[in-house]
């Protein structure tokens, strides 16, 4: 698989997590992809957090209206039975519970379900955004990345950069398989038959425990 | 009580050392004409809170390029890497915030609260010198409500009372930093009179609103 | 994903000792049907958030005539005898809260936060058992968010997603509610189709509301 | 003056301290009454804190509103250029200081500016509603009623009855004179050429401190 595909795998099994009638939040990049799969027979409402609930695709080139972008500040459109608001609205419906599902990427998650996602002291320091409120409020949190960054782990026993939340993450889901944040640490729900158990725990920092109804990972 | 002024009215309202809170989400719901005439304005050592600092050549980020502020609250840079630069070489002092948190705490400031308890941020160097309280068990960082001299805030229509109704995602920060600063300046695409807006669809009730700038064009 | 039930369907979930939020001013903005719903069923010892206890023969008070209620909280009883009598005849558990107070404490128990601080009522008898803090020299009072297992609502219209639109002064304790309930049934005069309401007018997006009942009478 | 007569002649001087653009709550009784006394040339904006700016008369019979009521819960309009709002924000601009001045009635209020207007304790509980959020909230706060209530004394050195607030009174007006509150205590800047000063005095259970601007009264 190359980058593009790598992704799209990712972001489809990312897809089949949503339930008809969530609410969830994508974060820029990767995470996005993940409205291009969403099943037909599934109505999920993707809420914006710049300020509302109902995104839709990206509009036709001469039809981006400026005053509808996402949280990339990318023209996109809002679906039928959406609706705006503010932004302390938007943040209140995320740390309140009400975004049932929020997919993000990060830098490293670590055994005790730690994330870093915003910043490298030193080298690159976008901001949190969004990001820490999301992490606080979501019901469930699905990382979305790749499982390794230029061969090094990001799955690691402890987070070494600055975290953007404390125990927050529940699933994790990259191209070699999927898995799962418990009380023990890692547990490997799928893996993706292209790599054995061994490939994936060798690209993993901290010990990956099976899960007994371990499977191969579909999309 | 006409509340119309020219955008250079309004910058030259701006003194040095003064606190600014700018609207708007990546250039989104920003007032454009108040910022241009900001930067072509000697002002200096001023103070901002802002969503994110734009882009170097769009929205607050332009303030940015021309060295206007001594301080920034923002909860994202990553699209203007002039804001990054000026932090890493310690030009000028700035300070992530979550945008959850930063909007709350705007609106605390406008809506007469001492502060409030989030989850949002803890465990994290958010966390660094706040109070961490327990509340049924659960730990939430108390954060401190966040005024401003000046609120210059963008909306899509005003009328001569200084009600402002939007449209899209323009709204974002601009409501909370309303009823947040001392003098609230709106720019707005178009003034209309008094009876043409429907109540009903007022966001920002005039009676928070100093100053309107009015950006129609003779296009 | 209908959400359409009718008012005895949505009075039967409300089992025994239940808290319930109701919303309305003086019962502007109440509901009426699902109210009276709950007048004819058996259900007891409910918990009530309320702003006021409406009058013995309209809105809330017609439950609390029937003895609903085995605590009340709420800003005002004083148009409502009845309220007043179970009080000082020990029947029923009367809490007075500032209307400020109690619409920001159900606003933070919908939107995550753990408290907020308020100058309100320091100095009288709401501070009692309360922790003061003092925040730049000012006191003020920690006030904890509220939640219940029920907010029965009320609005002009909604759209097949719940998305709920207003008029007048309908909104007043409605929008707080909405978010602050594990399960949020709303009561509307008229249900439209999905994408018959715009975006920019909805006041609380269906996300917030799990029922919808609709009063449109055949008249 | 009759007991009519007496109101208005407190609603009129109190109708003098409102400034051209004032936001401005009038409590439930008396304070009402001020609405009927604003000068042509002074426009005042009404705030109904149960979520609206823009107060209106009370319409033509056949002309109700139900939808549109003000706190008391009587039928009344919105003038053009008004905002309707929810509750949570209007008690955010109340407590955020946005409204100017707050007309309200009260039982007791005491040298050291404290009043108690919403119990006697076995005897009349209807509760604060949002008196507590306006006496912390307004800029300014104005007690408008008689000088005593059956013969009995209302200012007092010290208030027996439960406070609604501490320290929040700004200026009493009643039918005998003007009272400002000041840290030495109750200091008499008008009095109604009807009373001698003595009378007054003698109807105050506090020591009454002389302006040495003192005046007559005006209406």
């Amino acid at each position: 698989m190359d980058k593009q595909q790598t992704q799209e795998f990712i972001a489809k099994r990312v897809a089949r997590e949503l339930k008809d009638g969530d609410i969830v939040n994508l974060g820029i990049g990767l995470p996005t992809l993940v409205a291009n799969f969403v099943p037909e027979n599934k109505k999920v409402f993707f809420q914006s957090e710049n300020g509302f609930i109902g995104l839709g695709p990206t509009p036709e080139a001469g039809k981006e209206d400026p005053d509808i972008v996402n949280a990339g500040g990318a023209c996109v459109t809002i679906l039928p039975g959406g609706a705006f608001f503010d932004s302390a609205t938007s943040f209140g419906i995320i740390r309140g519970g009400h975004v049932n599902v929020t997919v993000l990427g990060a830098l490293q998650v670590d055994e005790k379900a730690n994330i870093a996602n915003y910043m490298i002291p030193g080298k690159m320091i976008p901001g949190m955004g969004g990001a820490m409120d999301l992490l606080s409020g979501a019901k469930m949190v699905i990382v979305a990345m790749e499982h390794t960054a230029k061969g090094n782990p990001k799955l690691m026993r402890q987070c070494s950069l600055p975290l953007t939340a404390v125990g927050a993450v529940d699933l994790i889901i990259t191209e070699m398989g999927v898995i799962e944040l418990k009380p023990e640490g890692f547990v490997l729900l799928e893996y993706n038959p292209e790599y054995t158990v061994e490939e994936i725990q060798a690209a993993t920092d901290a010990p990956l425990h099976l899960s007994p109804n371990l499977k191969k990972m579909e999309v | 009580m006409d509340k119309r002024i020219t955008p250079a009215k309004a910058a030259a309202m701006v003194k040095d050392g003064a606190s600014v809170m700018v609207g708007g989400f990546l250039c989104c719901g920003t007032p454009d004409l108040v910022i241009d005439a900001l930067a072509e304005s000697d002002v200096k050592d001023l103070t901002l809170y802002t969503n994110d600092t734009g882009f170097v050549d769009r929205g607050v980020g332009k303030l940015v390029v021309k060295k206007k502020f001594r301080r920034i609250f923002a909860s994202h840079i990553g699209t203007n890497k002039e804001t990054g630069r000026q932090m890493m070489e310690g030009e000028t002092e700035v300070n992530l915030v979550p945008q959850g948190t930063l909007a709350e705490q705007i609106r605390a400031g406008g809506f007469g609260l001492g502060g409030f308890l989030t989850p949002t941020g803890v465990g994290t160097e958010v966390e660094k010198g706040k109070q961490v309280m327990e509340i049924n068990g659960k730990k939430y960082l108390l954060e401190l409500p966040v005024r401003a001299d000046f609120a210059l805030i963008f909306a899509d229509r005003a009328d001569e009372n200084g009600n402002l109704v939007f449209r899209g995602a323009l709204r974002n920060f601009n409501p909370v930093m309303a009823a947040a600063a001392d003098v609230t300046i709106a720019e707005v695409r178009e003034i209309v009179p008094v009876g043409a807006l429907d109540p009903n669809d007022v966001i920002i009730p005039g009676a928070l609103v100093n100053y309107i700038v009015e950006a129609k064009t003779n296009g």
